[in-house]
């Protein structure tokens, strides 16, 4: 199968980057792991092709005052194996682990994953987790946005045409936190069929603070705030695990319909709040 | 596949009807739809370019109105054919008075080929939910806005 | 020169490591895609997206305009050349006529409307986009029950009922079994659509040879002999100036045992061309445009006796064709009647076939063709059985398991099995899965609330195919063996390996006999230019006929260098050990070096011998071989998600003689994997507008490396008395006993929900709407 | 419009004008002429394809060959290009880790890395670090089997 013939540009600076995408019409490629395969099936057929890969300064992991950096170009192998993020937010490193396969995690990356926001994919469910912010950038502006505003529908993000995510900022999880990914993945394409991202804080026995991510279910990732409530207010695992997704259009597909999909999200949200719980201290 | 649902529009079920078949609103509240060209009695072609993330499709095709049982209920036909597949959708929209609006409910058949039938199944049914959903948003505020125009006039 | 022989040890029974394997580690194989010809062009084909349609129109303008397109060719162009046949001859059967590319109607979506030639195969992908076909799509149906309800899309307009040919066979007289039985088990029983996905797709490659008027075609097919001969007379070309060859070839498992429009067209294009031209299909085509297994829908009546003796069985098998028959299409369910009575004594059978058109790619032989949907059916039933009369699974199959004693033993379909002690394989696996042991911790896991389940199937397969009586186009083999003057040894087989390692079983086998070095021994197939005649490589039939052709070729050979010792030493009382020929009285010895240099040189002759040392065998084996076994599953089902685990995975498999353990292991650990497939994963959809909606990897889930189990993998060794090597086959077996133990396996753990069949795959969602239901879903 | 790029492939350098769509795996296997990598799918799954790229292994059919302009590709071919077969190679072969031996190059290659990764890995993690390339033939244990030796012989 062979793409449609494209114009190709790989800028060598950031702003140069901006100023070819300014408008909204070239179609940009990161590491392609969702854009040529689309290419090769005619599916997607842009015209021209503007590579990030020669763009200096988006391929970093740092942490500063709490702050986990992610630049947009790190590949989820190095999510997957950075001793910052295994230190300071390993709910992320754990998710990158379950994406795709190892060549494709050696090749993806962050950003290019996040902008394409498939509702099968496995970050965004942790990263409205984990309540990240997305660092958006064109060539005339930046902007910051909460996760859980940036994926709004399928394949559908807050970013507007001329704009690039640049880098996820994730809150350092304090070391007494518990978090964990769990994820049902489709045999065939690895999607997540469902998944669930947890955080849990303990104050003694009690959970001071819950957070549930879901990828898969719906036509978008979303943190699930009313399963959240009932943790912080005392309930159960069983309890919030029980409402997960309520409210929501579960997706159908020949491997899951939808109330097969979100029984699968309320089973796997209580595994994942089960270990995390499990994790804090 | 099998879809349906429903949706409120903020405007008296007659209105609703007639913005329903409107082509000039159709045009605007299908997603992707650039020009509806009368063809027949209650039958247009239609040009439409779907965009999705990086998947982008041109189609030809019809749309096409039959059963009309005006303001009540009606048939609605939409047909394309493009290079990475076709589609054939079918559905029965029934109206009746919710509040100071009208609620749309929608039950129909949706039927796809080609690329996109034998490489997307696990997303046709997320996309057909979110494309209607689209479709009945605009019609919502395309309604909103042509009200406030009748009560200026 | 007096030299002390020893007999060297033998490598027939040792696990070898391979001969192919140097070239296929490092990369340097070459596979289809890897030929490259000076002027070689690309074929891009351009396919039907519709189930069903007329064709209007087919405007080919825009892309001959495109700069590097050579031609395009369409169904006006090919509809004087012949027919894609089957070989199947069964009485009165509907053939459509199955032209290289579709004339006025298309019958499934992925049939070939045109072909785009140009010189590069990024332009011909670009050509193809632009032509412009106009389709009417009209009426689809995908599934075979649906195709025979009244009233239902006709697939071919001329045969609006869509069968294709029905088929009756009966042994004994099953309506008095159905009378004497004192319990009858009925059960509709289906074995879904499997799409073989050997990892390289199918390509081909042709040359025209002007000088010759002749055709090079390279394939990556299982049967280069059988392929020239249909092409040839598909282009209505002499037999003898098509030559074909098989590269290295990337999987087949029944997929690339048949012969296709493509192969035909492209030797057509060439020819019109001028130039060589290739075809690599993507895998979107493989999944569209290859033939297909299974697809059967069985409904099953067994009756027996309260003590669980086996009295009868009835079978209507509703087989899904597709829209046209390729090579053995029609033939396939035939296999799976024959099979029917599994390793059991049932006095009578009926079996009726109903051929179905559906609008969908033909489905043919997949891995086990027809004996999987069999043995699946069979032991699927013995089960339902046993849980009637409460019986115990493995008790029910000894109390009807055909004795060791009683081989030869003849089927009431006609069959006889050539050998065989089934209890064997059954002991040996209950002893390695310490089956009490099982059953008491699931009585334990059932009381906490787990489900677990213990699967046992006893499969028997029908095997080196076959008698060619029982073949559509011959079932023998052919060997050629030829000793170089410098000793070395070339070894011909017709059969064709892709896979299978005859390059090395065959080595061994010519090794041992000749007293060569197995490295001194080359092992050449498919080439019909270089290569005598051959039927191929399928049906688990590579070393249980083509390694007997082998082996009565070598005793020829043996005889004639025998001679040669003879003179050489002027006795009659010598013998050949190892490579050297032996005085008996005085011990004196002649090398192989020496009787091969006196046969190429040929300074004297033994009396009534030729100079030289080649000799061909063409056998014909006088039965098939019956190859049989036991695997035991045991199972965990997660109740909250449906999921399966499997938690030991135990096989023993009786395959005859081994000629090489870890290939034979090999072959069992492939074949699970394929039966595993099928039973969990594995399952091709067409919606109801006939599109294949599993249409790539991205939806049609082949097990990876970590959905597998351990496989533990034993044997027992029962020879076969069809040929002098005591071989039987074991390319299918794994795939055979496989799904039938899985099947009952999860049946176990969900028995006490009152579940008693799941149809294949076991997907988790169809699991856990059982469990949702209480297990009446 | 063409582009020219530069690449090391097995120690190698390469200079060629390519066409921007042109899919790596094309250009290393009909304009380098290393066939050792191949093609079994067009979506990424089937791993036949693999290659190292800067030392980590990628599906060469999900990338351009501008992507690779300026970085080292190891292929098959680069494993035992003085003769010498490489220890996974050597694994492969003594446990009959193939059979048709079409995915057989990728597999050896993702073998290697897992190994890079994980010296001493159990079962498990040798499964999964094969998750991204299929084998119709051998239903994986031999490869497992041949990972697991090429570890010992690694670790000893």
């Amino acid at each position: 199968m062979i793409p449609q013939s494209f114009e190709y540009t790989a800028p060598q600076t950031l702003k140069e980057a901006l100023a070819l995408i300014e408008g909204g019409e070239r179609k940009i490629l990161a590491g392609g792991m969702s854009l040529i395969p689309l290419m090769k099936l005619r599916l997607a057929q842009p015209a021209e092709v503007v590579d990030l890969g020669r763009v200096p300064g988006l391929n970093y992991i740092s942490e500063t005052d709490g702050v986990v950096r992610i630049g947009a170009m790190s590949t989820h192998h190095a999510v997957e194996t950075s001793p910052v993020l295994r230190a300071h937010c390993p709910l992320l490193a754990e998710t990158a682990a379950m994406i795709g396969d190892p060549q494709v995690r050696n090749m993806g990356t962050m950003g290019g994953s996040i902008a394409h926001a498939d509702p099968a994919a496995d970050y965004p469910a942790s990263l409205v987790a984990l309540e990240a912010r997305i660092r958006l950038v064109s060539a005339h502006s930046e902007r910051t946005v909460e996760a859980s505003e940036f994926f709004q529908d399928a394949f559908t993000t807050s970013l507007e045409p001329g704009e690039i995510v640049l880098e996820v900022e994730v809150p350092v999880e304090p070391s007494n936190e518990g978090s964990r990914y769990e994820k049902f993945a489709h045999p065939a394409s690895g999607f997540a069929v469902v998944g669930v991202a947890a955080r849990i804080r303990k104050s003694g026995d009690r959970i001071a603070m819950a957070r549930i991510g879901v990828t898969g279910m719906g036509t978008h990732a979303f943190r699930d705030r009313a399963a959240e409530q009932v943790l912080e207010s005392g309930g159960t695992i069983a309890d919030a695990a029980a409402i997960v997704g309520a409210g929501e259009q579960p997706n159908s597909d020949l491997f899951a319909s939808a109330d097969y999909r979100l029984h699968l999200a309320r089973i796997h949200a209580a595994r994942a709040l089960t270990a995390a719980l499990s994790r804090a201290s | 596949m099998k879809v349906s649902g429903s949706y409120v529009v903020p405007v008296p079920q007659e209105r609703a009807y007639a913005l329903l078949q409107d082509p000039a609103i159709l045009t605007k509240c299908m997603p992707g739809c650039e020009g509806l060209d009368l063809i027949g009695e209650n039958e247009y072609a239609m040009r439409m370019k779907m965009v999705l993330a990086s998947v982008s499709g041109l189609f030809a095709g019809k749309v096409k109105i039959s059963e009309a049982n005006p303001p009540a209920s009606f048939r609605l036909i939409v047909e394309g054919n493009g290079k990475i597949g076709f589609m054939k959708g079918e559905g029965l929209l029934t109206l009746s008075p919710s509040g100071d609006g009208t609620n749309v409910q929608y039950e129909g058949d949706v039927h796809v080929g080609g690329t996109i039938a034998n490489v997307g199944q696990r997303l046709l049914d997320t996309t057909a939910r979110m494309l209607i959903k689209r479709f009945f948003e605009k019609l919502a505020s395309e309604a909103g806005q042509s009200e406030r125009r009748l009560a200026a006039d | 020169m007096a030299t002390t022989i020893s007999k060297p040890e033998t490598l027939v029974g040792k696990s070898i490591r391979r001969q192919e394997d140097p070239r296929l580690i490092t990369g340097t194989a070459t596979y289809l895609d890897d030929i490259k010809m000076p002027g070689m062009h690309h074929a891009c084909i351009v396919r039907s997206p519709h189930g069903a349609a007329r064709i209007r129109s087919v405007n080919t303008a825009a892309a001959l305009a495109l700069p590097g397109v050579a031609a395009v060719f369409t169904g006006a162009d090919i509809k004087d050349l012949g027919a894609v046949p089957t070989a199947s001859s069964l009485p009165g059967l509907r053939v459509p006529h199955h032209h290289l590319l579709a004339q006025d109607r298309v019958y499934y979506a992925g049939h070939p409307v045109a072909v785009v030639v140009a010189t590069d195969r990024y332009i011909a992908a670009d050509a193809a986009d632009l032509v412009e076909v106009d389709y009417e799509p009209t009426p689809a149906v995908a599934d075979p029950e649906k195709a025979l309800a009244p009233g239902a899309p006709a697939v071919h307009p001329q045969w609006p009922d869509n069968i294709a040919f029905t088929f009756h066979q009966e042994g004994g007289d099953t309506a008095q079994a159905f009378r004497d039985a004192e319990v009858v088990v009925k059960q509709r029983i289906t074995s879904q659509r499997l799409i073989p996905t050997a990892i390289e797709t199918r390509g081909v490659v042709a040359e025209w040879r002007q000088g010759d008027k002749a055709v090079t075609m390279y394939s990556s097919t299982q049967i280069p002999h059988l392929l020239r001969t249909i092409c040839a007379a598909i282009l209505g070309m002499p037999e003898n100036h098509l030559r074909v060859i098989t590269p290295e070839v990337g999987g087949g498992f029944g997929s690339k045992l048949n012969v296709y429009a493509e192969e035909a067209l492209m030797c057509f294009i060439a020819k019109r061309i001028g130039k060589p031209v290739k075809w690599v299909e993507s895998r979107r085509e493989n999944f569209q445009c290859t033939i297909h297994g299974r697809g059967h829908v069985d409904y099953y009546e067994l009756a027996a006796k309260r003590d669980g003796t086996m009295l009868g069985l009835k079978l209507k098998l509703i087989q899904d064709l597709g829209a046209y028959h390729q090579l053995l299409t029609p033939a396939i369910p035939t296999l799976s009647v024959l099979m029917m009575p599994g390793l059991y004594k049932f006095k009578s059978i009926t079996a009726d076939i109903i051929g179905t058109f559906t609008n969908c790619v033909p489905t043919d032989a997949y891995r086990g063709a027809g004996r999987p949907e069999a043995t699946h059916g069979i032991e699927r039933m013995v089960d339902i059985l046993a849980a009637e009369l409460k019986m115990d699974p493995v008790e029910i199959r000894r109390k009807n398991f055909v004795g060791k004693d009683e081989f030869p033993y003849a089927t009431t379909t006609g069959l006889t099995y050539d050998s065989g002690n089934y209890g064997a394989p059954l002991d040996k696996a209950l002893a390695a899965v310490d089956y009490a042991a099982r059953r008491e911790e699931q009585v334990e896991a059932r009381k906490a609330g787990r489900l677990m389940g213990i699967g046992i199937s006893a499969y028997g397969e029908i095997c080196a195919m076959g008698p060619s009586a029982a073949m559509p186009a011959g079932g023998w083999e052919s060997a050629t063996v030829k000793i170089e003057p410098s000793g070395k040894v070339t070894v011909m087989t017709g059969a064709s390996p892709h896979g299978q390692g005859e390059e090395t079983t065959f080595a061994q086998i010519a090794a041992d006999e000749l007293g060569v070095d197995i490295n001194d021994v080359m092992v050449v197939h498919g080439d019909t230019s270089v290569v005598q005649y051959g039927i191929g490589t399928f049906g688990s039939r590579g070393t249980a006929v083509g390694g007997a052709a082998l082996f009565y070729a070598l005793q020829e050979l043996k005889a004639k260098i025998r001679k040669f010792g003879v003179m050489l030493l002027g006795s009659e009382n010598v013998a050949l050990v190892g490579g050297s020929c032996v005085d008996q009285e005085t011990g004196k010895s002649v090398s192989f070096a020496e009787m091969v240099t006196a046969a190429h040189h040929a300074k004297t002759l033994p009396p009534n011998t030729q100079p030289g040392l080649v000799a061909t065998h063409f056998w014909e084996p006088p039965n098939f071989t019956f190859p049989f076994g036991a695997h035991i599953v045991v199972t965990e089902v997660d109740r909250d998600t449906g999921a399966i685990q499997i938690r030991r995975y135990v096989a023993v498999d009786d395959c005859g003689k081994v000629i090489n353990p870890l290939l034979v292991s090999g072959q069992v650990h492939g074949g699970v994997a394929q039966g595993l497939g099928q039973a969990l994963w594995e399952e091709a959809v067409y919606d109801d507008d006939a599109q294949l909606v599993s249409g790539e990897l991205t939806d049609y889930a082949l097990p990876r490396a970590h959905f597998m189990p351990f496989i533990e993998s034993s044997h027992t060794e029962t020879p076969s008395p069809v040929n002098p090597l005591g071989v039987k086959g074991v390319g299918e077996a794994g795939t055979i006993g496989c799904s039938p133990a899985v099947v009952n396996s999860v049946v176990d753990a969900l028995a006490p929900l009152g579940v008693r069949h799941i149809d294949m795959p076991l997907t988790p969602q169809k699991i856990w709407k059982l469990i949702q239901a209480g297990g009446h879903a | 419009m063409k582009r020219k790029i530069s690449l090391t492939i097995n120690g190698k350098p390469y200079t060629d004008e390519v066409e921007p769509r042109l899919l790596l795996i094309h250009y290393l296997r009909e304009v380098a002429g290393l066939t050792g990598p191949h093609i079994g799918c067009e979506t990424s799954i089937c791993g036949a394809c693999t290659v190292m790229l800067d030392g980590r292994t990628v599906k060469s059919c999900t990338m351009f060959a501008v992507q690779a302009d300026g970085h080292k590709i190891v292929t098959i071919e680069g494993l035992a290009a003085d003769g010498q077969l490489d220890a996974m190679q050597e694994a492969f072969w003594n446990e009959h880790g193939l059979q048709c031996g079409f995915c057989t190059p990728g597999m050896i290659l993702s073998a290697r890395q897992l190994l890079a990764d994980h010296p001493n890995p159990s079962d498990q993690e040798i499964r999964h670090g094969l998750e991204g390339n299929l084998c119709r033939c051998t239903g994986y244990q031999h490869i497992v089997n041949a990972v697991r030796a090429a570890a010992g012989k690694a670790g000893a």
